[in-house]
């Protein structure tokens, strides 16, 4: 099995999905940091299936390996991955986001938080009144349902401000351009501002609005920091995104994993929190 | 043996024997029983899929609304098995009946408004999606019964449920398609559906029931699916019919219909399935794996289509 | 009371209407002609009779009980059963399963394959045909299918028994099986329509003639009132004479050569030459490899050894693109299969062959199209709406025409034409034979592939006979009549 | 006019009329000249697709790929079009040459191997995939000059640059359908292939020119959607086959060969268009965007059907 591989420790890592910027950058932080401590990590994608992600851990304790590093697709679903690792006895460690049934260790943040963060932005820059509408990541996954928890909680707080509509846009750049073309033609200045569940959607978003001339009046708002939105935000097209932190969440996995592979403690929750990006500070995350 | 009667099978199964030797030869796990117990149990629910849509694909027919069915019917089915509010027999029925209702939908569209398959189900597909995340408000349904979760994870005399059905539900196909007169008015239909109906064949039904079997199929997919992940997803099953309808066409069933095999198919689904296991084995990037996967499949159909020259 | 009786029925498509009042009449144990020239309507009639299509208006009594309005499944009950015109059959299933297909022996629903196989090699038996059941449809040739029509429809058991050109694709070997099959069933008192253009055929075994024309009734009579003369006048309007017309072209140089012709498993050694304005006819029975021959040389199968030599050159042939560029022409048998392309009108498959001469550069030029497209309507009498009809709802004689107009319009020195007539009526038969002595005295040469001999005895100059793949005689003058044909083909 | 020749197209572009009427009275701003900019702009994409699988699907066949050629042509265009390194022709170049490339590998292998153009296409199609994620790493490749935004975003005499090449697209495209030798021998070849070969047309060749051209709109798809959102996205295109080939089955052009027309393809495109962007301006929930699409598109291509039947 893997396990003989020259005596090196063998960890399992299933990402959610190698096509997201910010995944793939959680992914290449564990590369390097595996490699600095020689250990063989095996890095599979799975696609945003939950169901692929159960499959690719049960071929993990098929193979025997030391640990298993999970980064959930879904907070229901994928928890069988979990409590099939914990039963095989592979300590798993969640990384970027939870599942309802506990892991070993659980490396990342809370995904409502982030969207707590960009509302609560949105919300002062508003003076808590005015018209904003949502995009939304593809409708029933994790992170659009806890982004929309999130966003939708600080609403709450501030009843003058008014979600005027709300629309998936799939994650997808040029649909949330489409959506917000279309937007404009329905609502026009009533827009005060957009939250998008993630970069790409924010930057459509942006895109359309700069195309009828409107941006200046509409602020924009998304999450994960993605490098186009930090070029974005410097420049000032993008008013905010909110950092997580890809290297740290990369790091702090592949350390933990390898811990509780060779039997030591580790923290059961690690948490590694967000943080808001704006113009006066997006130099700090600009590579 | 009758199954295995037409040429066209063996090519490919010959296609399929290669690709296993190179795997097991590239890694030594590849041939062990428990890699093969999960090979088996991780293709069961495109397998199912895959021999419903064997039949519509039989008469001609196409059907993209299997992938959307899997999510309704798993919404359905988690709803009815959460908490353990109803019995699992319940939750099974429910799920497939939601299946059925969507297989008839089709078939009756199909042989009612002469539209094409295509559309009839492209539009079904759409509206399915669409149902389960009303149903679910857009949300996973879980906390299902244990009873319910057996179906997807438990284990009969150490075989996996999930293999269980994947055997019974193929012998059950094969039979109705190669031995029962319904299966031959589906290849009569397929065929030359113009020459079945003035042999007085009642195309319309036979086509009704092609439709219906898949959305049942498709139903009891869904159900596997959600049991085996323990939750309803109304976004699960995405994409699904382009797998299923790769395997049935793959495993040498013709997409103008007349021809197809049900053993073909299921060497469709099974080649699908070893190449995705034998990548991840080798430790395959993902992104070189679906350059090998495209690759691979246009190989395996090319040996197949070389070996039938050469034997003519 | 008659078995059957149709009354006024009518019927459009598309507004135009191609029955008009047909009122028919059916006694059992009687065979009943149904002549007309090709699209008169006699299979759009039949269609109507069999559920297949429906009536606009009228009626169809079958011993009293109003049918008009059943389906083909439902007639097929009461015991009508169909030998349909252009081949209805599934080309994947075996020949046993197409034969009963919609009437399978079964327990629980449960197929019981070997049971129709054995019947199958039964019905075979009886009537002399040697075919394995099992083969599957799409390996036999038009012939075979054919007779695999006819077993179909007796195999029915049923009181009538329509038959839409039966013998189109057949030699006489089969047609006289064909004959001994139906004087079985009328001592079993089956009625049968039948529908042939082919004349000898009717007057051996008509016992009534009815005769349509356009869409309309003409008449019926007993096949004593009738000869051939005054039947051809009922059909067509008109009297035609000598069917056969005189030949009055000049024979030239030798334009084709055939030497050791071979394809493996087809034919062997197959040695002709072919003049400038000749007729060479090419004799055998079903299967003799007649049209395989023809096939290599129009380029659309690869042999093994020997050579086609066109005016002194070898023509190395990959393709029929690379026939059609040498000026050889090929009418297929298999019109559906090989000639036309039925969603495309008239005029597109006229040309299709050769566009490029009508186009300026890129672009097909209408008008230009138009004009050669009316001509061949014209020269082929090509019944037709206009140029613009699908070529699939013509008529299937229509169909032949366009054909055959396509493979003109390519300008070929040497045509070959294969089973040119069939399925083709009496008047259009004389317009083709007419057609043929044209093109000869323009000095183009002709293979003429026909299966019923006084065709191919009345158009050749010379005939060359094949018997099973292998060349075993040419013929000419007085030498070639219809028994020495026959004798060499059974060889 | 020759183009709305065929009754098929009347029927679908009733029910296009009605669609936009209802959508229309429902709400005040869809008439608007710039709603209708929008709409034509959005819908620039799926249209270039949608009349390279024309030809494609008139033929026979079918092209699966274009999705991914769409995100190879992007990655690829993106990757010159960086920084303003070279001057935007060769940005252009380079992504339509990438479609032409893939477009020539399908034909290649679609003719001369005989694998069905399904499995041919469904493995380019994931090879694609792959291979945009390969050249990209896997992230989005920006930072794009402004002369090649100017293709996604620009306005020459008022109209959006998309609009124009739209436009443009459409009149070669109907005309190589519909007025040149070519289009004719695709519609021979769909309609009977045998007989088109035995009438001496190069099957092979037109074969092979119907899925190049197909490949090079969807590169020049690739580079508008690119220029559009001013990034390379690995995994952008994704699904954009189903929708192109919905469009083209909806305006009439039958699967399996031989019938459609480019008018039809494009009314079926803005059928699609002119949904989406009513149920957008009616704010509904997503949810029962889903379901209301479905419905429609059934509903309208329902409505043709019984046009078609009332007129014989
Ligand atoms: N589906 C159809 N649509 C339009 N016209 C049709 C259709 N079927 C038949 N026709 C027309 O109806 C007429 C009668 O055709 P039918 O096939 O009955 O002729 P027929 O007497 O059997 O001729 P043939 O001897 O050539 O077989 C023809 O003019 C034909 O073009
Ligand atoms: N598609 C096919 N597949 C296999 N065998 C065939 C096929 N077509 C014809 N044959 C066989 O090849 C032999 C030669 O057939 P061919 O059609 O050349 O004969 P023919 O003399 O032209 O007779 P016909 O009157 O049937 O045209 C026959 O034995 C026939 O059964
Ligand atoms: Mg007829
Ligand atoms: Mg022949």
């Amino acid at each position: 099995g893997p396990a003989e591989d020259d005596g090196k420790l063998v960890i399992g890592v299933t990402m959610l999905s190698m096509q997201n910027e910010f995944i793939v950058n959680v992914a290449d932080e564990m590369q390097k940091k595996a490699d600095e401590m020689g250990v063989k990590l095996i890095t599979v994608d799975a696609e945003r299936s939950a169901l692929k992600q159960m499959e690719q851990v049960e071929s993990f304790i098929a193979q025997g390996v030391d640990a298993i590093i999970l980064n959930p697709c879904e907070v229901e679903a994928s928890s069988p991955a979990v409590s099939r690792a914990i039963a095989a006895g592979i300590p798993i460690v969640n990384v970027n986001s939870e599942t309802t049934a506990k892991p070993t260790a659980f490396v990342g943040s809370n995904d409502v938080e982030s969207a707590r963060i960009a509302m609560n932005y949105l919300a002062e820059k508003m003076n808590g009144k005015g018209n904003l509408v949502m995009i939304h990541g593809f409708m029933g996954q994790a992170a659009q349902i806890q982004r929309e928890e999130g966003a939708k909680e600080i609403l709450k707080a501030h009843p003058d401000m008014k979600l005027l509509a709300e629309q998936t846009g799939e994650w997808d750049r040029s649909k949330s351009m489409d959506l917000m073309q279309n937007w404009i033609q329905s609502y026009g200045d009533q827009i005060d501002a957009v939250f998008a569940h993630n970069d790409e959607m924010g930057m459509g978003a942006v895109k359309a609005l700069q195309n009828a001339g409107m941006k200046d009046q509409v602020l924009v708002v998304s999450i994960d920091a993605i490098q186009d939105a930090l070029q974005a935000v410097k420049k000032g097209e993008l008013d905010a995104t909110v950092f997580q932190n890809a290297r740290e969440q990369g790091v702090a996995a592949v350390n933990t994993a390898v811990k509780l592979a060779q039997g030591q403690k580790t923290e059961e929750k690690i948490l590694i929190p967000f943080q808001l990006v704006i113009k006066g500070n997006v130099d700090n995350f600009l590579k | 043996m009758q199954f295995t009667k037409s040429l066209k099978e063996y090519g490919i199964l010959i296609s399929f024997i290669v690709t296993c030797a190179i795997l097991s030869i590239a890694t030594p796990q590849f041939l062990s029983v428990a890699n093969w117990t999960i090979i088996i149990t991780q293709v069961s629910i495109n397998a199912l899929l895959a021999f419903g849509v064997t039949f519509v694909i039989i008469t001609g027919g196409i059907d993209l609304s299997i992938g959307s069915i899997v999510a309704v019917t798993g919404v359905v089915a988690a709803s009815l098995a959460q908490n353990g509010d109803y019995p699992v027999i319940v939750a099974v029925i429910g799920g497939l009946m939601a299946g059925l209702a969507f297989g008839l939908l089709n078939g009756f569209l199909v042989t009612k408004s002469k539209i094409a398959p295509f559309i009839v189900t492209l539009g079904t597909m759409t509206i399915g999606r669409g149902l389960a995340l009303i149903l679910s408000k857009g949300r996973p349904v879980s906390n299902l019964s244990d009873s319910f979760n057996f179906i997807g994870n438990g284990k009969i005399a150490g075989l996996p449920v999930p293999i269980i059905i994947l055997i019974i539900v193929f012998i059950i196909c094969s039979i109705a398609l190669r031995k029962t007169i319904f299966g031959r008015y589906i290849y009569a239909i397929g065929g030359n559906e113009d020459a079945a109906w003035a042999s007085g064949i009642s195309v319309d039904k036979i086509k009704l029931a092609a439709y219906a079997i898949c959305g049942a199929l498709a139903g009891l997919a869904g159900i596997l699916l959600t049991a085996r992940i323990n939750t309803g997803q109304p976004n699960s099953g995405m994409g699904f019919e382009l797998d299923a309808i790769a395997a049935v066409v793959i495993g040498g069933t013709s997409t103008t219909g007349g021809r197809g095999t049900m053993i073909g198919t299921l060497i469709g689904v099974l080649l699908i399935g070893v190449i995705n296991n034998g990548l991840d084995l080798m430790n395959v990037t993902s992104y070189y794996q679906q350059v090998i996967m495209g690759v691979i499949i246009i190989g395996a159909v090319l040996m197949d289509s070389w070996n039938q020259k050469t034997r003519n | 009371m008659p078995l059957l009786q149709i009354s006024q029925i009518s019927k459009s498509f598309s507004g135009i209407k191609v029955l008009e009042n047909i009122s028919f009449d059916l006694k059992s144990g009687e065979v009943h002609a149904l002549m007309g020239e090709n699209g008169a309507g006699k299979s759009t009639l039949m269609k109507i009779l069999m559920g297949l299509l429906k009536a606009d208006t009228g009626s169809i009594h079958l011993e009293g009980e109003d049918i008009t309005k059943m389906d083909v499944q439902e007639t097929l009950k009461k015991g009508i059963a169909m030998i349909h015109q252009e081949i209805l059959m599934v080309p994947e299933l075996s020949i046993a399963q197409n034969i009963f297909l919609g009437k399978e022996t079964s327990t629980f629903s449960f197929l019981k394959e070997k049971h129709i196989n054995q019947q199958t090699q039964e019905l075979f038996d009886n009537i002399g045909l040697t075919l394995n059941p099992k083969t599957k449809m799409k390996d036999l040739s038009i012939a075979q299918m054919q007779m695999v029509e006819i077993v179909k429809a007796i195999s029915n058991e049923a009181k009538i028994i329509i038959m839409d050109e039966p013998t189109s694709a057949l030699s006489d070997k089969e047609v006289a099986k064909l004959f001994k099959i139906i004087k079985d069933l009328k001592s079993r008192n089956v009625a049968i329509v039948y529908i042939s253009h082919k004349m000898d055929e009717i007057f051996q075994i008509a016992d009534r003639i009815t005769v349509l024309r356009d869409g309309n009734y003409i008449g019926t009579k007993t096949v004593k009132e009738l000869n051939n003369k005054t039947l051809i006048t009922m059909m067509v309007g008109r009297e035609i004479d000598s069917i056969y017309p005189e030949s009055h072209a000049e024979i030239g140089e030798t334009i084709l050569e055939v030497k050791d012709l071979t394809s493996r498993g087809k034919f062997e050694n197959i040695n002709f030459e072919l003049k400038e304005g000749e007729v060479l006819g090419l004799a055998g029975l079903v299967g003799a490899g007649r049209t395989e021959v023809a096939r290599v040389i129009a380029g659309l199968d690869k042999f093994n050894s020997g050579k086609i030599i066109l005016e002194g050159a070898e023509l190395k042939l990959k393709s029929p693109k690379d026939a059609i560029a040498n000026k050889i022409g090929y009418v297929s048998e298999d019109r559906k299969a090989l000639g036309f392309i039925p969603d495309l009108s008239v005029n597109e498959n006229l040309t299709l062959a050769s566009l490029p001469i009508y186009a300026n550069g890129a672009f097909p030029v209408k008008n230009r199209e138009e004009s050669v497209g009316n001509h061949m309507v014209k020269d082929l009498k090509i019944k037709t709406n206009g140029l613009t009809q699908s070529v699939g709802s013509l008529s299937g004689g229509n169909q032949q025409k366009v054909v055959i107009g396509k493979v003109l319009l390519t300008s070929p020195k040497v045509i070959i034409l294969d089973e040119p007539t069939r399925g083709i009526d009496i008047g259009a038969k004389f317009e083709i034979y007419k057609l043929i002595r044209t093109l000869s005295q323009n000095g183009i040469a002709i293979i003429m592939i026909s299966s019923e001999l006084p065709e191919v005895l009345g158009m050749s100059d010379r005939i060359v006979v094949l018997s099973e793949g292998k060349q075993t005689a040419i013929l000419s003058g007085k030498e070639a009549t219809q028994e020495n044909i026959m004798h060499y083909a059974i060889h």
